[in-house]
């Protein structure tokens, strides 16, 4: 099951030192979240933001209660932090970062399935509960609360359609960027799940590329009766060119496999309304709720 | 990256995984020179693309003076766009069967997974789509490993017993150290051959993840030197800059943040009726220098007659943007137009920067995209 | 919680094809296990003792319903095996071979562990219920069918004692070598803890040696109320040198740690009764059962 | 099998763990010339036993002349019951900490634990039993290994911060290296001292698991020329036979098959008031040669003045004890009484063999040792 967070989640920044993580930590702080802690081996006693630091995970758990960790960690160094937050038992876990060798994920995501732990990415701008608390990069302007849940591979484009929903006068549950490689660790199915059950959404907006099967998988999930919620999607890479990665590494249409068009024909079949633009999902989904 | 066939094929056997013996060369007397300690050679043109085969870039000798006159005839031709620099003159085996052997990632385990099947020397991908019973796949676990029990299972199951079990099993478990320790992509034996001594690989396959690179620093020199890419010029010129670049076959630039957004604003401008000339994603957090670069490396494109900069900040931020469009604008001149959509962190300011520069905004991406395909009409 | 056996467990032998292995195979059906498979790698087709043999123990799988693994194999080459039979999820997997590396035995453990297998052993003589099954080595004309529970850490003085009970006209409910190394499996407290809840078992013999501080804990749990049954014990080795293994290589006497006088004394303290030569359990025992 | 101080320190050597400079002599001019090169040294016995300090074997020397001085003291000697043949010369290191470092098999996680202590230098059994809470304890789960971030933890709970906790973090990651690649038992820095220069081995212990000794011939190599052993000559004697033995001081020899019930019969044999000369163990399913073997040893030891083989069948055949008895007996004669016990798997045969040849078997444990003892008495 996957574990979403709200208010009270008390959030670690593993990497908050750096750049972008006390840069995302003040925002995250302004947003409401509750950074209790940061990590940064060898800066243990700093304080960044009004926010301790600490040397290792366990030694911020001496001194603070913390449910859940983001990771602000350059790509080579990211699979120590992400095994030891883990191991801490945080959860979600999430990851920011781009560039992630894939072992080191498929190292990452087969260590959190023996513990139970979801983790969210890597190379996803994170999750966020409009008005409530975000654990990622997004900025917050394009969001308001309300009752569409968007689960996206794409970061900056999921900002896009949130804008597009946000500016039609609807608002978002809770938005998930599951991560543009090729291996991540959630699925469009665990967040349909998630959603299914959860009562504040009533709609949900699927937001796919090009490459792998997720969406076709997420087609068959949704054919099969698994979500039972309307749901408008979009589909980024009509003009991608075969054999080659279009930015996310796992972007990429591989012979027949992967194709935009075969995606928003699995879902079309599955029921689901695709656009063409990224605009038209705000409006099917405006259509979807009054209906 | 892909690593050609001998590149690969020396990894393979340092791994212990037996491959013909051969020589690689760059003149045909050389090809005269290997092939006369072999015998029967198989000679085979060295290119990073695939498809080699059908297009004639394997050939086969039955003496050394036969061998010469093939490398002659291949040198120096254009296989699939690419001149034929090198050729691997490599002996001929006799075997009885022809397996295909891979390991790759899959993204629905979430791991590496062994894909083994008796239909070697043709394209798998056709095999999976046709008779998908005859490939034996084994999802490894990241943490439990590859295991000898698990390599036995998968040749018993591909019909092999005894001495043959053991020993492709072998081969098998070498194959999932190659991917696991050189962080394969995607590594591959096809054909994996069964002569008198035992399995060989025929061909080699190694392709490496090129966010693991550093952690392979020899791989990088050799590719450096041997000069492995299928990537066009303009193409490898924009990774030496550390651009994320596609070149495509139109005439508008395009310049996004994230590879979502800027294959959705490909996707807008084609359904405006525009063309555009590539892909170009600036990535997460990029700094004004790199949105300079990038924007003036389209800009330097000939055939490009006007650029679109669709930028929605996230980790990127809006000011560092105008300050690196600002930049380019001054390097690179007026006269091409310059679209920008800019919304996101420290939008405000990074309008504000722009406006008075007299570079104009746009809120939405169908309105830049309506635009910018407005300055193709005119041309 | 510790998985046994009984006669309807259906049975693997792996390494059936070797001396000991076709041996006690022979053994074992004679005394009533239901040994339906065998695996040797690279033996797959023959047939030892009326079993049919296979190349892995999932090809076996293929072709019978299989509950429990049973090990004959070589000290260097058991880690292989075992994880074969723990990924399978057979349990429990009984690891007769003497010699094991303890590097093995730890990784073993921590799979069986992650994936909640029981391992007994290494280096012990299995399990047996007498009169309905064992999957071990013990000669089976020392036992009868009763109600001790037995658990012995020794494979030869299990038997001795073994006997005496049986001899006393007592009998057993079922008995479990845990193995002389210093890793192994089972624990005395994971076994305690099977007898307490096992109706047919009244009381215990509890069979240590010098080494380790394993039945200074069992005795800790006892005197806990971990354990409420009678229980009689004997440990081996109040002539032990300091600093020397005594045959098994977890009996060793470290300063003065793992000593048989440091042992018996915490057993009494719990309550248990310590005889000072092997005999004297039996006779224990038909006092405690008697009262 | 236990390594030497020097063959310890060179292994932790090639896994990037600092030992002062030095060398291994045999020499007193050797020492000299080491000690010239190194200023202020250290001049340590290289003994297979422990206590080594207190017993005189580490001394240290100003100069080279003292140098040669303590080396010719310490040379010839004997230490604990062995003579020092050899001697480590090593820089003398100012230090600020001694740390104790420790990777051993820990029965109860079932995995390798890593003990370290501000508290090096001195006994750590002695820490352990009087200021536990001075050590700080990780039990390293065998599947997910030892990651960076808890060598970090363990050397900030150890009080590090900063340039040090990282640089004892990775001496514990190596440490933890050795234990697991080398299938140490126990592996030790007692001091590891923090020097201007960083984190340095002062001494080192490493214990192989005898088990695991087939995975590293090169270490077996090395001891068999290195002669590094704390076993007696009739130990060393019963080992290179393939016996479990250990010496005690009685004259009643005893041989057992199984651990457990070898101690039972020493336990028995000494509550009867004999005293047992020895423990041999034959261990799981011995052939009839391993038992002729045994008996014979036992037998041939001028100290024993009788023999009690106490045998419970399971994996042993009560048959191929009595053939190997019969062989012992025709080889070392009926000089020195033999009382055997004789039950469990192929009993029947076993007694039958025997009684055929005059050898009597008795049935339980308890009379056996009375009849050993008995004969005792009447020398």
């Amino acid at each position: 099951m996957v574990r979403f967070i709200d208010g009270d989640t008390r959030v670690l920044v593993q990497g908050i030192t750096g750049t972008q993580g006390s840069f995302h930590t003040r925002l995250m702080l302004d947003y409401g979240s509750r950074v209790v802690a940061g990590v940064t081996p060898g800066r243990g006693g700093m304080v960044v933001e009004g926010v301790p630091v600490f040397d290792t995970v366990a030694g911020a758990q001496d001194r603070h209660e913390i449910d859940a960790s983001i990771l602000f960690i350059p790509a080579r160094f990211v699979l120590d932090p992400a095994l030891e937050a883990i191991d801490a038992g945080l959860d979600p876990v999430v990851v920011i970062t781009e560039g992630v060798p894939v072992r080191d994920t498929m190292e990452i995501v087969a260590n959190a399935r023996l513990r139970g732990t979801t983790i969210i990415g890597p190379n996803c701008p994170g999750i966020i509960k409009p008005g409530e608390v975000k654990m990622g990069i997004m900025p917050e302007q394009v969001f308001r609360r309300g009752n569409v849940g968007i689960v996206s591979r794409s970061g900056t484009l999921f900002y896009e359609i949130a804008s597009h929903i946000s500016r039609r006068g609807l608002g978002q549950s809770i938005c998930v960027g599951l991560g543009g490689d090729p291996v991540v660790g959630l699925d469009f199915i665990d967040v349909l799940r998630w959603f299914e059950a959860d009562d504040e959404t009533e709609a949900v907006a699927l937001i796919g590329e090009i490459g792998g099967d997720a969406e076709e998988r997420a087609a068959g999930f949704i054919a099969g009766g698994g979500f039972t919620k309307p749901v408008a999607a979009y589909i980024a890479g009509r003009t991608a060119v075969p054999g080659k990665s279009m930015g996310h590494a796992g972007a990429i249409v591989q012979g027949d496999a992967g194709t935009a068009i075969g995606k928003i024909e699995a879902l079309r079949d599955a029921g689901v309304a695709v656009g063409d633009l990224p605009g038209d999902v705000a409006e099917a989904l405006g259509g979807l709720l009054k209906g | 990256m892909k690593l050609l066939e001998h590149q690969a094929k020396k990894i393979f056997l340092d791994y212990g995984i037996r491959i013909p013996r051969g020589e690689l060369v760059d003149s045909a007397i050389k090809a005269r020179e290997v092939a006369n300690g072999l015998g029967a050679v198989a000679i085979k043109a060295q290119l990073p693309v695939g498809g080699r085969g059908k297009a004639g870039g394997i050939q086969f000798a039955d003496s050394s003076d036969d061998a010469e006159m093939v490398a002659r005839g291949l040198l120096g031709t254009e296989i699939r766009g690419v001149e034929v620099k090198r050729l691997l003159v490599e002996e001929k085996l006799d075997f009885s069967d022809e397996l295909y052997l891979g390991v790759v990632v899959d993204r629905r385990s979430r791991s590496y997974m062994v894909l083994a099947s008796r239909e070697g020397g043709v394209d798998i991908e056709e095999v999976a789509s046709t008779t998908p019973e005859r490939i034996v796949r084994h999802a490894v676990d990241p943490v439990f490993g590859l295991r000898d029990y698990h390599c036995r299972r998968v040749a018993g199951l591909l019909g092999y017993s005894g001495k043959e079990m053991f020993s492709l099993a072998s081969v098998i478990e070498r194959l999932y150290r190659v991917a696991w320790e050189m962080d394969a992509e995607l590594t591959e034996i096809n054909p994996l051959a069964l002569t008198p001594e035992g399995f060989v690989a025929l061909d080699a396959r190694l392709n490496i993840d090129d966010n693991a690179l550093f952690r392979h620093p020899d791989i990088v020199e050799a590719l450096r030197l041997g000069g492995s890419s299928d990537l066009s010029p303009r193409e490898r010129e924009a990774r030496d800059l550390g651009l994320t670049y596609v070149e495509l076959d139109g005439d508008i630039g395009i310049v996004g943040n994230g590879a979502g957004l800027t294959m959705a604003t490909l996707d807008t401008v084609a359904l405006h009726g525009g063309r555009p000339a590539n892909f170009l994603d600036l990535g997460g957090g990029a700094s004004a220098e790199m949105i300079e670069a990038g924007v003036s490396f389209v800009m330097g494109d000939s055939r490009v007659k006007a650029v679109f900069v669709n930028i929605l900040g996230g980790i990127t931020r809006c000011d560092d943007i105008a300050r690196g469009l600002v930049m380019a604008r001054s390097r690179m001149g007026t006269e091409k137009p310059l679209v920008v959509r800019l919304v996101g962190t420290n939008e405000e300011e990074g309008r504000r920067l722009l406006e008075s520069q007299g570079i104009p905004t746009l809120e939405t991406m169908e309105e830049a995209a309506d635009r910018v395909v407005s300055f193709m009409g005119g041309v």
